[in-house]
């Protein structure tokens, strides 16, 4: 029951939202904050009542929190949740991101009611899927979640925002339906034809014909490969997050690519074993592949909103890798697999955290220049210092340095892949080179060096449609950087314009508190984070920043069910 | 005080002084100094404290197998280190509040440095490999923050870029050392890889040298010592010391048993480590920038260490590593001083230096003499030492590298203690001091000098040169067994008589043929030698950079916007097809046409490779069928008859046909 | 059955079908719907023949009834009634005879592979009996829906071809005590 | 000859539906012009009694009753349910166009003789009861496509009337054969003799009456009617007749797959395979350059008989056929009849553009129109979702996995355009302000509230499809 | 003649009156015209019942309920299509089904 709530509140809300329309507008963003931090309270109080050390781990046994309706009795689908140790951390990321999703668009002016109820409904269908035990139920929020989003980018988005709207519904909604044929032939394939998940992890279907077992796990690889994504069904991203709002990319990013690897580990490998056995090989080449393609496309990016997208690429590909390595069962050790398991649950929560928060930071971008280009932004650490600390932690945060949870997941990742595929496992490590090589580039440019504002007139959400209505996306030709340029305007720090004087930044102050409400307008203004975007921001990187240092908590709870999904795959 | 508590307070108090000075921001800037210097001697005592007493501590981690948790533990290496560490690390602070200008941004500067140092101590006391990781990555980052301390000027932070990619991509090593360890021993132990099965020990050994050589500089590594040079004088004297280069040297100390059971990586180790003395050493002599010629010998006197562990020889490396850090941080700290009050670091603008400030003068030509291997000073003894184990070819070329040593250090002290420089010198490509008599300020290329050393910055450098002159009783046998002993590592090789001799001698001569023809190093400095033997081209990211372009290239313009082209081109006919009359469509089948047309122009650009060819005709074959589907209803009832009539016949030949 | 009989019948089927083809080859719709009314008539004559009187009987009249009404229509509304201006009114000729001739082809060729289980012939009993028993009995239903299918012809047909109904000719209140209709007679009067 | 005979309650929803069309005829004589409502009060009564009068028979066992010529069993229940239901919707949603019409009785009273000869095409259980009920599922409707006299509706009726006379000769052929084949008309007869039957013969018999189902159902290759009759007719009208007819004559496919026809040496399942394949790719594909919404929405209804033919291509081979089948009509019936609401709602607006515009700052017409395009699509948790659920794993159930695989395909490539007709109306509903001080276009009241009604109703019979479920096969 | 094959004879009158209607409604630009073609197949139908009727199973009454159902198709289609042709008759003027083609795509 409390997870029913915990999943049905939002969409409860969001209906309620639209519902009741005398509400006055400012008041939704406070409803919307509060809904989210209930349902947050709410999780809370989930994992601490949740048993980490209940027997099974999760999976076949030892689900908790279970509920179980009879839905499709013909096909035996049934509205069935149950949280274990790898569902529960990433529905507690969900209720974090989408409290920090709120939280930021406290100031949204775009139809308020409308954005919090698409939000409200995209949380119920994120939290749907993770704590969704049937197959058809997970496919029925996989699915919402893909409508939500398209509607988030379509309407509130900005640059050419519904043609990457529709690239996104087409492209994700093709991978569900591969997914869905893929639960059809799970459905087939069992012996007792069911589509409950638990029952299908505990008699796996198809195990005496290998052809379709392979088949399905094609079938369900391509549809999760879609959302995750992983190369090269990867190009959707890309686009959906360059014109998504900030908001909409950070819960893009962070909850809703985890559906894909997540559905890696709840149906493909506890279903379908001995496919996923004799196919790990191609998970891992595709991981490493991810790593790879992603960290070095990104580092060409000159967006720097488009290069965190494509680090999202390779993020993920290290969870594909891990799980790879978790099915080649015949060349490593169980424990050693455990491990990169572990490690890729982790990577999906870390990743979740930091991009989240550097998608966020890259909406501060966009709020005062209406431009995510390098080459329009500057020295931002003179007239914004927390914004630049705040960059400079979320980066840190992201290319895998220890003390933050990507270094707990990338570590065990390559640790635990490294016995089973030592190849993949040393050709996937320089990823996390180049990943640290294009962090620390896009801070050379954004945040040092002569400062540089774009605050051309007209920027903003406004300038967006402007480009939209000329049917060319910003930045992609010479011409409209060039005609950019013009706007663009260049602000040469005094000191730093002598070159050789031992001067300090000349704004050392601008972090204060007074300086919170300036104006956005006017050349060499850079306001800095506001409250809002502090509060929006910081916590998920102390999260990281939390997990990282102390990861035990988290681990706890995601050994077991490793540990169960590990022996689960191994039969 | 258990020994543990001490142990976790070493790690701890810099490490959490350093994070509140960081979190402070500019409001900490006044209480910085102080609070940091108070902050490094309480380390100092705990250093020494937690040395006599051994404890460990254990935090929970990573877990799941052994090894996974944060475990440090002090045993001799670590106890010879952490004193080291905390003093130098304690002197460079010490610098660092007379040398910083007031007006900067002090609290970050020493926010970051007591963390660099609290990795630092951590990764000498650690005993798993996370921990080690850990400690190791965290004290690469803080590098690049030093490094890029004055992210304001340019080429600061790229300069920090470069150090921390380059001991980066060693640091892979670590990762996979990780994985190897725990294939091959289930455990993640740093002691247990010496026992670990199969190959997966010599992958660990080999990842653990990569790691080792690209925090050490060794060479191919090499070249982030120059970039490292950008840093605030403190920096360098704390990175080029105790820390950062001497961690690879440590390391590989630190697994002599795994060296030893895989003697090819120890070999290799060795090698690395005598090139490396011979081309630094090279490069060192070739230099014109005081800086760069320090931070050139750093690597060669490095590279020794290195050889020392390749060849078995930990308790001489490990003297080595010591000895050097006290000499380095002196030369570095004077350098520092010479900068801020000459404005310059170039050899040419330094003539005189030693003369005109006599304190830190005489520091810096005791410690160059020690540098130059001059017995019976410190490295004389330590760098025999070190390479006692080696022989044959690895003998040879580790002592040219050694005598090297002392073409450097002659050569810095040619210029520094030689005559002022001449006024109608300024023509030169650098400026000179300018006119010493007249007292007013002065340009160097790094701006005025304040013309002024301070006497912390003197009492510092004497302190430094006294140690590493003091460190020469290591040469004294007794003192060397109970160092041997210390290490816990008897039987280790000690050089006899001649071996300590001859290099003394050679040492000696060089100096002296170079302090008396100093010009004789003129051809040197203009060759490629000067530009770091054409090491930064080695590590350029120019290949990797053309490698992203073009993939990226090819992410948008074959896999996107061929898979973009074949869904859309369902509908791609739209305008051929269309009658004039029905041209009311919405305007985004306009633009994903023209987007189509450009994905195919963007495809064919790419000349006719597979995939192309192949996304365009199948877009094509799409674009007809596209047509064909509407086709048919053409509004005329006849036409609808026949095709509905030839529709059923096609079908009931199906029918017939396939059973 | 005798061979005269059979061979009547085969001569009224070789009438029905070039009856069929003159319906297309003359140049006036009347005379094209008495060629057709002719054909039905053949075939009526075979039912005849083949012990069906009453059906034939139907069949004749109904036909008989039916190309009256379509003659009477065409004359009342459709161009050239009477065949004055010799005309084609005809597309896709080739095709059209083309696809005519393959669907005869097909079928004639499955009629002649196939092995016909003909039933020994014998004395049939009352035909007209045994289709009225059917009609009541087993396909009751069947002709209960022809019913209302006839009812929604008429209802359906009306409406369709009508241009005007009870409210034009009644009044929108139906309160017209006599029709409005621009042609006197009719219902109602 | 007395047990031939059924009793009259087997048929109380068709007495009831023919009932109610007299009742309504003779109620509507004598009302004035603006009170024919009355009429269609009797008319939805009529339909809703009907509705309720066929759970009691789908609760209760199968059997066929007058000569075993009329089939009552889960099939039937479900065509007369959703197809008396469908009609009810219809019959309101007309309103704002019929209301105050001339012939405005007339056209319900059409509706529910059309409605009766849609569940008699489902329950029919003889060929000779086929042939009647594909007359009573015709004739109304080429009526009520051309209701509005106008020259595109009577366009749309002859071309209805002239394929549809032609093929239903065609099946008249069919039966012949048939008859010539097994020498008896009836199912049960058919499923006896045919596979002893000469196959020349039973071919062409077998295509035939295909075909003629296949029209109803407006499947490939005689499916020329459906877009042109959907952009001539006026919107509800278009709703019934691409929603009613269809369910009778799929189920009537069904019937026929699942018994007669299954027994022949022809891969009869095959050739329907290769009809669902071909509607619902020409369905799809066609659509996606239309700028019409009816015409859109009559592509889209090619399409969707597409997937529906698939349960019939598995009727004799998968258990799951039949809850597939009833899933999906009813999904079908209340999703398709809501889009066609939503498109009468701007009665003005002809073209996806003008719809857009129409519909700006109409909040829950958009909402109405997302959940039910979205529906259509596929997507969860709407009641087609379940449909396509389950056909999908019927198909493959069945042995036709690479037509699940092709209409999954197909399901994305509609997505494309329903988007386009959705997207720019959930964007135009977006700005607050007309552009150039336009009067807003007229909103129908009726429509509206069926498209809302609907919109819910797919949601509701999505989660309640096990109560659904429940109701036919228990 | 055997029966056989005087069935056989008389299927092929009915197939090819078949023939014959089908090309009629195809070739055939007038509406009325196009019915007739329409009802030459009716016309086949009959013939073919008859004929199965007499040779095949005289004791099922089938085929004969099939030549009433016939007529009565061809009386509905008659009525639908007079009705019909009036209806565009008055909507357009013409009487042609190539008039016809607004709707088309």
């Amino acid at each position: 029951m409390l997870l029913t709530t915990i999943v049905l509140l939002p969409v409860l809300a969001a209906g309620a939202l639209l519902g009741l329309r005398r509400l006055p507008d400012r008041w939704v963003g406070r409803i919307w904050v509060l809904v989210t931090t209930v349902d947050l309270a709410l999780v809370a109080w989930m994992w601490a009542g949740f048993d980490s050390d209940a027997s099974g781990g999760g999976f076949v046994e030892g689900l908790q929190y279970e509920a179980k309706v009879r839905w499709i009795p013909t096909v035996d689908a049934s509205y069935h949740v149950g949280v274990d140790g790898i569902s529960m951390p990433l529905i507690a990321l969900t209720t974090v991101l989408f409290l920090a999703a709120a939280i930021w668009s406290l100031r949204e002016q775009k139809r308020p009611r409308r954005y919090a109820a698409l939000f409200l409904f995209l949380q119920t269908a994120s939290l749907g899927t993770f704590a969704a035990q049937d197959l058809i139920l997970f496919f029925v929020f996989f699915d919402l979640s893909i409508v939500g989003m398209y509607f988030i980018i379509a309407g509130w988005g900005h640059g050419n925002n519904r043609r990457s709207a529709l690239k996104f519904f087409l492209y994700t909604f093709l991978g569900s339906l591969a997914l869905l044929l893929g639960f059809i032939g799970l459905f087939l394939g069992g012996e007792e034809r069911t589509f409950d998940m638990v029952r299908l992890a505990a008699n796996p279907p198809l195990e005496d014909s290998p052809l379709m077992g392979g088949l399905v796990l094609l079938a369900i690889g391509i549809g999760l490969a879609v959302k995750t994504p992983l190369f090269p069904f990867h190009t959707w991203l890309p686009d959906a997050h360059t014109d998504a709002p900030a908001a909409g990319s950070a819960i893009l990013a962070g909850v809703l690519l985890k559906l894909g690897t997540y559905g890696f580990v709840r149906i493909a490998m506890p279903m379908l074993p001995s496919a996923w056995q004799q196919w790990a090989m191609v998970a891992v080449v595709v991981g490493v592949i991810s790593v790879l393609w992603g960290a070095l496309v990104a580092l060409a990016q000159t967006d720097f909103k488009r290069m965190i997208a494509y680090t999202s690429i390779n993020h993920m590909g290290y969870v594909l890798l891990g799980l790879g390595a978790a099915g080649l069962v015949g060349t490593a050790d169980a424990d050693v697999r455990v491990v990169a398991t572990v490690g890729a649950t982790v990577q999906m929560v870390s990743h979740g955290l930091l991009t989240a928060a550097l998608f966020l930071l890259s909406g501060v971008l966009w709020a005062r220049g209406g431009t995510y280009g390098f080459a329009r932004w500057g020295g931002l650490a003179r007239p914004a210092p927390l914004f630049a600390a705040a960059l400079g932690v979320a980066a840190f945060g992201s290319l895998g340095l220890p003390g933050f949870s990507s270094f707990i997941a990338e570590f065990q990742i390559i640790a635990g892949a490294l016995q089973a595929a030592p190849v993949a496992a040393i050709l996937a490590a320089p990823g996390i080179l180049i990943t640290a090589a294009l962090f620390l580039v896009a801070i050379q440019r954004l945040l040092t060096g002569p400062t540089v504002l774009t605050a051309a007139a007209g920027y903003g959400p406004e300038a967006g449609e402007e480009f939209a209505a000329t049917g060319s996306p910003p930045d992609s030709t010479p011409a409209t950087q060039a005609h950019a340029a013009t706007h663009a305007e260049r602000v040469r720090d005094p000191g730093a314009g002598a070159g050789t004087g031992v001067q300090e930044p000349t704004s050392p102050t601008n972090g204060g508190s007074g300086q919170l409400t300036g104006t956005r307008a006017g050349g060499g203004h850079f306001q800095d984070l506001s409250a809002r975007e502090i509060v929006a921001i910081v916590p998920l990187l102390a999260l990281s920043v939390l997990i990282g240092l102390f990861p035990r908590p988290l681990l706890d709870v995601i050994e077991p069910a490793a540990s169960a999904i590990v022996q689960l795959v191994s039969r | 005080m258990s020994h543990s508590l001490v142990l976790t307070l070493l790690i701890v108090l810099p490490g959490a002084v350093g994070v509140a000075l960081l979190l402070a921001g500019r409001r900490g800037d006044r209480s910085a100094g102080p609070l940091a210097v108070a902050t490094t001697l309480l380390t100092l005592v705990l250093a020494v404290v937690a040395a006599a007493g051994r404890g460990t501590v254990s935090a929970p981690f990573i877990g799941i197998v052994d090894g996974g948790n944060l475990e440090l533990a002090v045993d001799g290496l670590s106890a010879v280190l952490i004193i080291t560490v905390a003093a130098v690390a304690s002197a460079v602070v010490i610098f660092g509040t007379a040398d910083l200008p007031r007006a900067d941004a002090r609290a970050r500067f020493f926010g970051y440095l007591l963390l660099f140092t609290a990795a630092m101590l951590a990764t000498v006391t650690a005993t798993t490999l996370p921990t080690l990781l850990v400690a190791w990555e965290i004290m690469g980052a803080t590098s690049y923050l030093l490094i890029g301390y004055y992210w304001q000027r340019p080429g600061k932070t790229s300069a920090g870029t470069t150090a921390f990619l380059t001991t980066r991509a060693g640091d892979l090593g670590l990762y996979v050392a990780a994985g190897a360890a725990l294939a091959g021993t289930g455990s993640l132990e740093l002691a247990a890889l010496a026992t670990a099965d199969g190959g997966w020990r010599d992958v660990a050994a080999f990842s653990i040298l990569l790691a080792a050589l690209g925090k050490s500089a060794q060479l191919p590594f090499s070249a982030w010592l120059s970039a490292a040079m950008e840093g605030p004088s403190a920096v360098s004297a704390l990175l080029h010391s105790a820390t950062m280069v001497a961690a690879g040297g440590y390391i590989l100390l630190r697994m002599a048993p795994l060296l030893e059971a895989t003697p090819w990586v120890a070999t290799t180790a060795a090698w690395a480590g005598a090139l490396t003395a011979l081309v630094l050493g090279l490069v060192a002599a070739a230099q014109v920038d005081l800086k760069q010629l320090l931070a050139a010998s750093t690597g060669a006197q490095i590279g020794l260490v290195v050889l020392a562990a390749g060849v078995g020889s930990v308790a001489g490396g490990t003297g080595q590593l010591v000895a050097h850090a006290a000499v380095k941080a002196t030369l570095f700290v004077v350098a520092g001083a010479w900068l801020t009050a000459l404005g310059t670091q170039h050899l040419d603008g330094l003539r005189g230096a030693a003369r005109r400030y006599r304190g830190v003068g005489a520091a810096a030509t005791v410690a160059a003499l020690t540098l130059g291997g001059v017995p019976p000073l410190s490295l004389w003894i330590t760098k025999d030492w070190a390479m006692a184990g080696s022989g044959g070819a690895l003998r040879i070329v580790a002592l040219v590298g050694a005598a090297l040593s002392a073409v450097y250090a002659a050569r810095l002290l040619a210029v520094v203690l030689g005559p002022g420089p001449q006024p109608e010198l300024s023509g030169a490509a650098t400026t000179p001091i300018g006119d010493v008599l007249d007292r007013t300020r002065t340009r160097g290329e790094h701006g005025i000098g304040t013309l002024r050393v301070p006497t912390t910055t003197s009492a510092v450098a004497w302190t430094l040169a006294l140690v590493a002159v003091g460190l020469g009783v290591l040469g004294l046998p007794p003192v060397a067994a109970r160092f041997t002993g210390l290490l816990a590592n008897p039987g280790q090789p000690v050089p006899g008589f001649t071996e300590l001799a001859l290099p003394g001698a050679i040492a000696i001569v060089v100096l002296i043929i170079v302090l008396v023809r100093p010009t004789l190093l003129g051809p040197l400095s203009r060759g490629v030698l000067a530009r770091w033997a054409g090491l930064p081209a080695l590590l350029t990211p120019r290949p990797w950079l053309a490698l992203a372009r073009a993939l990226a290239r090819v992410d948008e313009v074959v896999i996107d916007r061929g898979v973009e082209g074949a869904a859309t081109a369902g509908r791609g006919l739209s305008n051929t097809l269309r009658h004039a009359d029905e041209a009311g469509i919405d305007r985004a089948v306009d633009a994903v046409a023209a987007r189509t047309q450009r994905a195919a122009r963007g495809i064919r650009d790419i000349d006719g490779g597979v995939i192309d060819a192949g996304v365009h005709r199948f877009a094509n074959s799409l674009r007809r069928l596209g047509g064909v589907m509407r086709r048919p209803q053409t509004g005329l009832l006849h036409q609808y008859y026949a095709q509905a009539l030839v529709g059923l016949g096609a079908l009931l030949a199906v029918l017939l046909l396939v059973r | 059955m005798t061979v005269t009989a059979a061979v009547v019948a085969l001569a009224l089927g070789a009438g029905a079908v070039v009856l069929g083809v003159l319906v297309f080859v003359v140049d006036s719709m009347a005379r094209a719907t008495f060629s057709l009314l002719g054909s039905f008539l053949s075939v009526a004559g075979i039912m005849l023949i083949l012990d069906l009187p009453y059906l034939a009987l139907v069949t004749a009249l109904m036909m008989t009834m039916e190309m009256a009404v379509m003659a009477v229509f065409m004359i009342m509304f459709m161009m050239n009634p009477a065949g004055l201006m010799p005309m084609s009114m005809v597309h896709n000729k080739y095709g059209s005879a083309a696809a005519g001739f393959a669907v005869f082809a097909v079928l004639t060729t499955g009629i002649w592979l196939v092995d016909w289980p003909v039933a020994p012939s014998g004395a049939r009993s009352d035909t007209t009996a045994q289709l009225g028993l059917a009609l009541m009995g087993e396909y009751m239903l069947v002709m209960i829906l022809v019913g209302v299918v006839l009812f929604t012809t008429i209802l359906a047909g009306t409406i369709l071809a009508t241009g005007r109904g009870r409210y034009d000719r009644f009044g929108p209140d139906l309160g017209r005590r006599r029709p409005d209709d621009p042609v006197r007679g009719g219902l109602g009067r | 000859m007395e047990e031939m005979v059924g009793s009259p309650l087997d048929l109380l929803p068709e007495i009831l539906l023919v009932l109610g069309a007299v009742t309504a005829l003779l109620v509507g004589l004598w009302s004035p012009q603006k009170k024919q409502g009355r009429a269609r009060v009797v008319s939805v009564v009529a339909a809703l009694a009907a509705a309720t009068a066929a759970i009691s028979p789908l609760v209760g066992p199968n059997q066929a009753v007058y000569g075993d010529t009329w089939m009552i069993d889960e099939v039937t229940g479900t065509v007369r349910v959703t197809a008396s239901v469908a009609t009810a919707i219809v019959a309101l949603l007309a309103t704002s166009s019929l209301a105050g019409h001339p012939r405005e009785t007339e056209a319900y009273v059409l509706m529910l003789l059309a409605a009766t000869g849609a569940i008699a095409l489902a329950a029919a259980q003889d060929l000779l009861m086929l042939v009647p009920a594909y007359l009573l599922a015709s004739v109304p409707l080429y009526t009520l496509a051309g209701y509005r006299k106008d020259a595109r509706g009577v366009e749309a009726t002859l071309k209805y009337y002239l394929m549809g006379a032609f093929v239903g000769v065609l099946m008249l052929v069919g039966v012949a054969a048939l008859i010539l084949a097994a020498g008896g008309s009836g199912y049960d007869v058919l499923a006896e003799r045919l596979p002893d039957a000469a196959l020349p013969l039973v071919a062409v018999g077998i295509l035939c009456v295909l075909a003629g189902v296949a029209f109803k159902a407006g499947a490939v290759p005689v499916h020329f009617w459906v877009p042109d009759v959907s952009a001539g007719a006026a919107p509800a009208m278009a709703a019934f007749i691409t929603t009613v007819p269809k369910l009778g004559a799929v189920a009537a496919a069904y019937r026929l797959l699942a018994e007669p026809f299954a027994g022949t040496g022809l891969n009869v399942a095959l050739v329907v395979a290769v009809v669902s394949a071909l509607s619902m790719t020409l369905g799809n594909l066609a659509a996606f350059q239309q700028s019409e919404v009816l015409r859109l929405l009559g592509y889209s209804s090619v399409s969707q008989v597409g997937y529906m033919f698939m349960i019939v291509a598995v009727a004799a081979r998968s258990d799951l056929a039949v809850p597939a089948l009833a899933t999906y009509l009813a999904g079908y019936a209340v999703t398709n009849v809501g889009a066609f609401a939503a498109a009468a709602a701007l009665p003005q607006a002809q073209t996806l553009k003008a719809w857009a515009e129409g519909a700006r700052a109409r909040p829950w017409l958009v909402a109405s129109l997302v959940v039910l395009l979205l529906g259509l699509v596929g997507t969860p948790p709407t009641a087609v979702f379940v449909g396509k659920l389950a056909s999908f794993t019927a198909a493959a159930d069945g042995g036709f996995a690479w037509l699940m695989v092709l209409a999954a395909a197909n399901s994305v490539a509609s997505l494309f355009y329903y988007l386009r007709w959705l997207a720019p109306a959930a964007r135009g509903a977006a700005r607050p302000h007309a552009r150039r001080g336009q009067t807003p276009t007229k909103l129908a009241t009726a429509p509206m509230i069926a498209a809302l009604g609907t919109a819910a109703g797919s949601v509701a019979a999505g989660i309640g499809a096990g109560v659904w479920l429940a109701l036919v096969t228990g | 003649m055997s029966d056989v094959v005087l069935l056989q004879l008389l299927l092929t009158v009915a197939a090819a009156l078949v023939g014959v209607g089908v090309y009629g409604a195809l070739s055939q630009q007038s509406i009325v015209m196009v019915m007739m073609g329409i009802e030459l197949i009716v016309n086949g139908v009959l013939v073919g019942a008859v004929s199965a009727w007499y040779f095949l199973t005289p004791e099922a009454p089938d085929p004969q309920i099939l030549i009433v159902l016939a007529l009565v198709v061809m009386a509905v289609e008659m009525v639908m299509g007079f009705a019909a042709t009036l209806a565009i008759y008055r909507a357009r003027k013409v009487d042609m089904v190539d008039s016809a083609t607004d709707l088309k795509g």
